[in-house]
């Protein structure tokens, strides 16, 4: 007879399994990486074979790429999307700018550090990473998913007040919905 | 404020269907466009800002960043540029090499925006395909410059480094690959009567405005106009080889995609002359001490050819290591605002991601 | 005195009454009109019997009033149907003006039907039938004469209608020497063969108020222009006094027909068939490019009726049995649609769907009516509105040659579910604006008749038996011999069945079983949201821009269709209208105007006839 | 050397019915050089006398040491195959220049960018305020008293060892306490 | 009751079969559909793995009460017509009700999940979703009519209105309906190209312009359990052509357990055939706007139903 935290762990595994290889990317091109995804979608690198691919609404993806710099009014659009994905969800920086602002470091009008406005499961660095990079980032997340450890819908609702604040301190006009989870 | 009765439909930033990261808004009656607004500034990353800090090489890893589908067009428009300011002579080899880096670029742009367009259209098997064969010409860009997407190689003065052992058989090899595969293109693509279904008669710019609305580059010749820099104003070695620029008249997509159709043809045979004619010899007048380079007082104004249209360089030196000013002007610039904004109205919602990828709009060219 | 008369009585004084009691207690003769018509039906139903009849005389003409199997099924539209408005009613014309003016025509309305219900003989049947009409027609002019002609195109067909009905009406009596229907009807006054003009002229009277094409130009604007609590009445009880008349004129002739007539019944089969689909393509068509959901019904309406028509003219017994179900069930649901719309109309001050959406959080009660009926009305399972849908395909399919007609029908039918869908997105669903922040769901007693009307819907559907019953018994009268009919099995002739109860069953446990999986899954982690929190492609959008998707709704279905739209009817009718409006006004110089003229005119004529009737047909 | 026949008949062309100075820079580069006001008229008579249709380009340049903004107008004629540079230098004090969207529609875009980018206020000119930017409240970025390093330092986060553009391998190097590498070195911009 | 027992049994047989088929079929089609493209494509149960996924999605969102019970509505009527449909000819193991039904009723209940997600996607409030939903309805509109036709001449030509029947009669003589009436299945065919969604009409969820179409707002459980119904749908599409032309699956003279394995069999090797017809034509066409597509299916689709109906009559 198997009891309940055995049950639990299998249901667990089942999920975890199926999340892991069932991985729908929030089509968003937020930056210039936007064209290795391309790439990495198509023929030669073909990244479905791992279950990854594209999904047209929020409501329907589970990870955000951000691919590249961020510019601030694209911040706000960004950030308004990751609310309204699901949980489970995760974020991959795509790309150098996205770790420290790249070679956009002195830009009025890029952000330098990703994770202090979005929590962010996986960087792959690089500017441009190539296709392969790219995969082996997501093989990354999908280890991390299957260790349970990437969930990061939870750590933004927990410490919501924190990003809050680092975004309202660049998004002057803050006209959204709260995020009510 | 009154609301309005017309639909507001975002097409974009997040959106599948845009042609990267824009907005355009749309103010829809059924399913007719009323009245469309481009939004940029979602990739403003101030790069003309950012070079005025940076000197006169340093601005190159910048540059490239301008329109992401085709880097290489930015690089030697910058370095005609700041060659003309610097009154620096070209080696004959040098030049050759970046007619070749060009049309390579030209291609594996081309290849992209088969995909676009095809799959606008619903057509993902071409993405596939053309995206897939992209790959073979980015190798190419790897061999030459160590990098896929990004390559920096065309420098004022010439090109960064020799070809390599090789090299030019490769690229023989590989256009005689993509010639063939071009035939299967236009069986999936252009004989398609679907796809001519789609295209004709959609998105059409009257050819009595097209040059006063700023159109150019393939578009431009779609609506039967023959204006192409490489023939108006040739520079490198354009003038010494034997192509054609056609066009074709109607200004709908359809027009415009017969005209890349045909200059992809093209391309693969200005690549192939250029190989052929190719001399040897110096391959890079070598510019001082980069770091310290001072380019003379002066303004200079640059422009190539590149695959959505002109694409030019205003850059102005006020006599430091330092650019003063440099501003550049892509064909989306007008492409992706004015004329798309006046071809819009009228048209079918599901014509206008069809359109956007037609006209070529690249949003980082137009807000940089 | 006789129960006939008693009714009538009550109905006619609650009438006066509500005229009075208006001037003494505002707002009182809506429930002075509940009153009575109640009680005339509580009456009609517990104390009439199917079969008795009373003769009687006037002026030396006998006459009868009678109740038979056949108009026994009209009158359990009109009662039921006028018992459910008439409480509506009440909350709906609240804080209007005339209401003494509505409620004594809306009154005499009901009268008038329940009049034509009970005529035995032709005169009665005539003047119950121009009693209706002009009361009718004060009620369409109600919101003022001189809007958009409405009056004016109502009043013509109308007139149209009734001088054809009285000349047959006259030559049946010169013929056959009586006024009795049902001498006529075993005389073969309708068939074709002897007096071809006779069915014919009838018939022409009957379309008008079934607004068969092409006498339906008066239909859209009359049924939407009226107060809601009316066209309930007008378009689910009142249409269907043409289908009880043509009822009589086409059943007869079928169920007498004769080898030798076998080819004029074709004709008419052929001839009605075609209209009735033809009306029922290009209602619908019409239907699904408006824009108010009140003028979206009324021409649903019209196709609704096409369907009846069609089932009607193939004059077999499923397909007669397929229209009179229909036409119950049409009562039924287009009852509860102008109700609904008249709920949002009295609430959200308006029907025009480029202007109101998202209600339904707010009209939840009024959404599910309005769902319920609309099921119904596109012919999705399991509700009545399949039921009738099924019978007739069947109809058409094994028993007629028209086979031609099923595609018409069929794709008016399907293209039924883009104004059906389109009536329920304009009014309930989409953005949840300001405009409509204030709105809340209607008054109990506007719900109320809403909500049993909706639930009747379902009953029929998982027992049509208790409609097969009456409308069996029904066509038994009209001469059908032996009408099968079952609780909630649906046969056809060819053998096949489709069963109720168990569709009944499979849905509703696939219903109990998903919907609770479906909420108890992950409850703690679904949030319920309103329409301003979607996708906009990551955009927040202002707060003067639209986000419902209302104008030109089916753009793409209408550039498809693009020649169907092309010939419109109205244009014909228009000039001939325009002619017509010329001389009418020409006319008015003689008359007052005013509607109770046209019925003394119409009288003095009837008596005219009456009197030289005999130099006039004599033979 | 080429002849320049037509470029210099385009300058006499020109120059003449403006009284305004000019040259012919090299081929197919001519460029004029006129007041604030008479711009338009120059870029109108360009344009439908002279079949100069094509508004190439636009652009703003800021002497912060002259105090001008100098405004360059870069137009083509697809028959002639000439650039004729029209340029003017106005105030960098509330910058105000003419708008010419009526000419070209698409100068409505650089006009747009040229306000918000430099603060030249167009007047008449439509479309919204933001047009790259959103909210933005410092002075216009692409003057040249705007210093972007110093903007992005306060306002965004910086990681540390990316404090300019410095080579940062080094840096990672010495923090990782071995030494420095020979291709770091060789590399390396600071030798 | 023992009766009913076996019934409830086949019942939830019959779903399981419907589900795991379609789903796996469109995995197929996934995997063929990369082979075509050049590449390798996902493993062939990958739909399931999405399936799990979206229905082990901790936080869902529900735009009202017609946002939740869309999906239920999809699922009532893909089983609801599973149910009515023989699956296998007079086979003990998948005793449906479909002596209980006829083509009209299954006609006018294969719209009742269309209505329910339709008004699901109304109440989203998302432009995209109610474009699509106008989109989609249009061109039912469209591919109804052949595929009526179609089925009035199948109809008429063997006087019954039963699939039960007309399986039987296709037994009886050994002739398939697609030879003794070839317009009619060909229209019928070219009505399936609509139905089944993939290009060239399958501009109801066009991403180029409406991102998923009346999908957009759905997600989690939502959007898996929409996914189950789809595919069992695909599959009552598959098994109503195959039933009522090419011949049904299974035998009513062998019962027992080889036989009706090998009915399955039959019956899967048909159905992927023909659905491999609307997937070939998909993989090499682009998408037709709304009003193109509603007048191709009006154009010579019609008039193949047309002479099909007239063949079918004399």
């Amino acid at each position: 007879m198997i009891n309940d935290k055995d049950s639990q762990k299998i249901v667990d595994y089942i999920q975890n399994f199926s999340r892991k290889h069932s991985l729908f990317v929030m089509a968003y091109g937020t930056g210039c990486g936007a064209i290795e995804i391309p790439a990495t979608m198509t023929s030669r690198y073909d990244a479905e074979r791992f279950g990854i691919r594209g999904a047209a609404t929020p409501r329907q993806a589970d990870v955000l790429l951000i691919t590249g710099y961020l510019a601030t009014k694209t911040l706000k659009r960004v950030i308004r999307v990751y609310e309204q994905m699901q949980e489970p969800k995760y974020v991959i920086g795509f790309g150098s700018c996205t770790i420290n602002g790249g070679m956009y470091y002195d830009s009025y009008n890029t952000i330098n550090a990703l994770e202090q406005y979005i929590p962010v499961d996986v960087y792959i660095n690089g500017c441009m990473p190539r296709p392969e990079s790219v995969i082996s980032g997501f093989i990354k997340l999908q280890e991390l998913i299957q260790q349970g450890k990437a969930d990061n819908g939870k750590r933004y609702r927990e410490n919501l007040e924190w990003y809050r604040t680092n975004q309202k301190k660049i998004i002057k006009n803050w006209k959204m919905p709260d995020y009510n989870w | 404020m009154i609301r309005e009765k017309e639909t507001t439909l975002y097409l974009g930033p997040q959106h599948p269907g845009i042609t990267g990261n824009m907005m355009v808004k749309l103010k829809v009656q059924g399913d007719t466009v009323v009245s469309a607004t481009t939004h940029v500034g979602y990739l403003h990353r101030a790069f003309e800002k950012l070079i005025e800090r940076r000197n006169w090489l340093n601005a190159f890893t910048l540059l490239c960043r301008f329109c992401v589908p085709e880097p290489d067009p930015m690089e030697l428009t910058y370095a005609r540029a700041v060659e003309e300011l610097d009154n620096r002579e070209v080696p004959e080899r040098a030049k050759y090499i970046r007619v070749i880096v060009m049309e390579l670029a030209r291609l594996q742009s081309f290849l992209l925006w088969y995909a676009g367009q095809a799959g606008s259209g619903g057509l993902y098997t071409m993405g596939q395909w053309s995206v897939g064969d992209r790959n073979y010409i980015l190798d190419l860009f790897e061999d030459l410059t160590g990098g896929r997407i990004y390559h920096m190689y065309i420098w004022p003065g010439g090109v960064r480094r020799d070809l390599p052992e090789g090299w030019t058989d490769k690229v023989l090899r590989t256009m005689d690959y993509l010639e063939g595969r071009q035939k299967d293109y236009n069986q999936l693509m252009f004989d398609n009567t679907v796809f001519q279904k789609r295209a004709k008669g959609v998105g059409i710019v009257p050819k009595e405005k097209a040059v006063e609305w700023g159109l150019v580059g393939p578009p431009l010749r779609g609506t039967g106009i023959k204006s192409d820099v490489r023939i108006d104003e040739p520079y490198e070695i354009y003038d010494k080889l034997d192509f054609v620029v056609p066009t074709f008249e109607g200004g709908d997509v359809w027009a415009r995609a017969m005209v890349r159709q045909e200059e992809f043809r093209q391309s693969i045979s200005i690549i192939r002359q250029a190989i052929e004619k190719m001399p040897k010899g110096d391959y890079y007048n070598k510019v001082p001490n980069p770091m310290k380079w001072i380019v003379p007082k002066g303004q200079a104004w640059a422009k190539t050819e590149s695959v959505r249209g002109e694409i030019g360089f205003y850059v102005a030196s006020n006599g430091t290591n330092k650019p003063y000013r440099v501003h550049a002007k892509g064909a989306a610039y007008s492409h992706g605002v004015t004329i798309l904004e006046k071809v819009l109205p009228g048209q079918n919602i599901a014509d206008v991601s069809f359109i956007m990828n037609s006209l070529g709009v690249c949003p980082p060219e137009i807000e940089r | 005195m006789n129960l006939f008369f008693i009714i009538l009585l009550i109905l006619f004084s609650s009438a006066i009454l509500a005229f009075i009691s208006n001037r003494i207690v505002r707002g009182s003769s809506g429930i002075i009109a509940f009153i009575g018509i109640t009680a005339a039906s509580i009456l009609f139903f517990t104390q009439l019997s199917i079969g008795s009849t009373y003769s009687f005389s006037l002026g030396g003409i006998q006459m009868q009033f009678g109740l038979n199997s056949f108009t026994y099924l009209f009158a359990i539209i009109v009662l039921g149907l006028g018992v459910m408005a008439s409480l509506y009613s009440i909350q709906y014309m609240k804080g209007k003006e005339r209401l003494g003016y509505f409620y004594f025509n809306f009154v005499l309305t009901i009268l008038g039907m329940v009049g034509i219900i009970f005529s035995q003989d032709f005169i009665t049947f005539f003047i119950f039938w121009e009693i209706m009409t002009w009361s009718s027609y004060l009620i369409v002019i109600y919101n003022g004469y001189s809007v958009s002609k409405v009056g004016i195109k109502y009043m013509i067909f109308s007139a149209l209608g009734a001088y054809a009905m009285l000349t047959a009406i006259v030559s049946i009596k010169g013929i056959y020497g009586s006024f009795m229907i049902k001498d006529a009807m075993a005389a073969g006054a309708f068939n074709f063969t002897d007096h071809l003009y006779i069915p014919i002229l009838l018939l022409i009277g009957f379309a008008v108020k079934a607004a068969l094409m092409p006498l339906h130009v008066w239909a859209p604007k009359a049924y939407s222009m009226s107060p809601m609590s009316f066209t309930a009445v007008f378009s689910g009880a009142m249409s269907k006094m043409g289908i009880l008349g043509m009822g009589l004129v086409l059943a007869s002739i079928y169920s007498h027909a004769s080898p030798e007539d076998s080819v004029n019944s074709l004709i008419l089969k052929q001839v009605l068939g075609w209209l009735g689909g033809i009306t029922a393509v290009m209602a619908t068509i019409y239907a699904l490019i408006q824009t108010d959901a009140k003028k979206l019904l009324a021409y649903s309406s019209i196709a609704q009726l096409g369907y009846i028509v069609v089932g009607l003219s193939t004059g077999t017994q499923l397909g007669v049995m397929a229209a009179l179900f229909l036409a119950v069930v049409h009562a039924i649901f287009k009852g509860t649609l102008f109700m609904a719309a008249g709920a949002v109309e009295k609430q959200a001050g308006t029907t025009d769907m480029t202007k109101v959406s998202g209600l339904i959080r707010k009209m939840p009660f009024t959404f599910f009516a309005s769902l319920i009926s609309i099921i119904a009305l596109a012919g999705v399972p399991p509700l009545g509105g399949f039921v009738g849908k099924w019978m007739l395909y069947e109809s058409l399919i094994t028993e007629s040659d028209s086979y031609f007609l099923v595609i018409v029908i069929f794709f008016s039918s399907t293209a039924a579910f883009l104004y059906s869908y389109r009536f329920l997105f304009g009014l309930f669903l989409g953005q949840e604006e300001k405009e409509t922040e204030h709105v809340k769901e209607a008054p109990l007693t506007m719900v109320i008749p809403m909500t049993i009307l909706a639930l009747l819907l379902i009953v029929t559907g998982l027992y049509p038996g208790i409609l097969f019953e009456p409308i069996a018994h029904g066509m038994e009268y009209l001469g059908y011999s032996n009408v099968n009919w079952d609780m909630s099995v649906l046969n056809n002739i060819w053998g096949e069945q489709t069963n109720m109860s168990y569709i009944f069953t499979s849905i509703g446990v696939v219903f109990v079983v998903v919907i609770l999986f479906i909420s108890l899954k992950g409850y703690k982690g679904t949030r319920n949201v309103g329409t301003k929190e979607i996708s906009t492609s990551g955009e927040i959008p202002l707060e003067h821009e639209n986000l419902t998707y209302q104008l030109d709704y089916y753009k793409p279905f209408e550039r498809a269709a693009a020649p169907l739209y092309k010939r419109s009817m109205n244009k014909i009718w228009n000039d001939i209208g325009n002619a017509l409006e010329a001389v009418f006004n020409f006319t008015r110089r003689i008359y007052t105007g005013n509607g109770q003229t046209y019925a003394l005119f119409v009288i003095i004529f009837l008596v005219i006839l009456l009197i030289f009737k005999d130099s006039l047909f004599a033979n | 050397m080429t002849d320049l026949i037509k470029e210099q008949k385009l300058l006499e062309n020109v120059t003449n019915p403006f009284k305004i100075k000019g040259r012919v820079i090299r081929n197919r580069r001519v460029e004029v050089f006129c007041d604030k006001e008479t711009v338009s008229s120059v870029l109108l008579y360009a344009k439908t006398q002279l079949g100069y249709i094509h508004l190439a380009h636009m652009t703003c340049i800021d002497w912060i040491d002259e105090n001008k903004f100098e405004l360059v107008y870069t137009i083509w004629s697809p028959v002639e195959k000439v650039h004729l540079f029209v340029k003017t230098k106005i105030d960098r004090e509330n910058p105000e220049m003419e708008n010419i969207d009526r000419i070209w529609d698409q100068a409505n875009t650089y006009e747009r960018e040229m306000r918000e980018m430099f603060g030249i206020e167009f007047p008449g000119l439509k479309g919204e305020r933001d047009f790259a930017l959103e909210d933005w409240e410092e002075i216009p970025p692409m003057r040249k008293d705007f210093d972007t390093h110093n903007y992005a330092q306060q306002t965004y986060f910086n990681r540390p060892g990316r404090e300019d553009a410095k080579d940062v391998r080094e840096t990672l190097v010495e923090r990782s306490g071995t030494e420095v590498p020979d291709f770091a070195k060789k590399y390396s911009r600071e030798r | 009751m023992e009766d009913l027992g076996l019934k409830i049994f086949g019942a939830i047989l019959t779903t399981i079969m419907a589900f795991a088929v379609g789903m796996t079929y469109g995995g197929i089609v996934r995997k063929l559909t990369a082979r075509v493209q050049n590449r390798f494509g996902p493993p062939f149960y990958q739909n399931f793995l999405d399936l799990v996924k979206l229905q082990s999605k901790k936080t869902n969102i529900a735009h009202g009460f017609m946002g939740h019970t869309a999906p239920v509505w999809i699922i009532i009527a893909s089983i609801t017509v599973l149910m009515f449909i023989p699956i296998l000819n007079g086979n003990l193991w998948f005793p449906n009700l479909n002596f209980h039904g006829d083509l009209i009723f299954i006609l006018y209940m294969m719209v009742f999940g269309s209505l329910g997600m339709a008004l699901g996607a109304g109440q989203t409030g998302n432009p995209n979703s109610a474009i699509g939903v106008t989109r989609g309805l249009s061109m039912m509109v469209g591919y109804e009519i052949p595929f009526v036709l179609a089925l009035v001449a199948l109809m008429v030509q063997y006087h019954t209105t039963s699939i039960q029947d007309l399986m039987q009669i296709q037994h009886e003589s050994g002739t398939w309906l697609i030879f003794s009436n070839p317009f009619a299945f060909l229209a019928a065919l070219f009505a399936s190209l609509g139905m089944f969604r993939y290009s060239p009409f399958d501009i109801v969820g066009a991403p180029a312009e409406l991102a998923s179409g009346p999908m957009s707002e759905f997600g989690g459980k939502y959007l898996g359990t929409m996914m189950t119904g789809g595919s069992i749908f695909s599959f009552i599409k598959l098994t109503l052509y195959v039933d009522l032309f090419l011949g049904g699956a299974g035998n009513p003279d062998h019962i027992g357990i080889w036989a009706t394995l090998a009915g399955i069999g039959v019956l899967l090797i048909k159905t992927f055939t023909l659905y491999m017809v609307p997937v070939f034509y998909g993989w090499v066409s682009p998408r037709y706007r709304t009003e193109q597509a509603i007048r191709y299916f009006w154009g010579w689709p019609t008039a193949l139903g047309i002479i099909g109906l007239i063949w079918a009559v004399y």
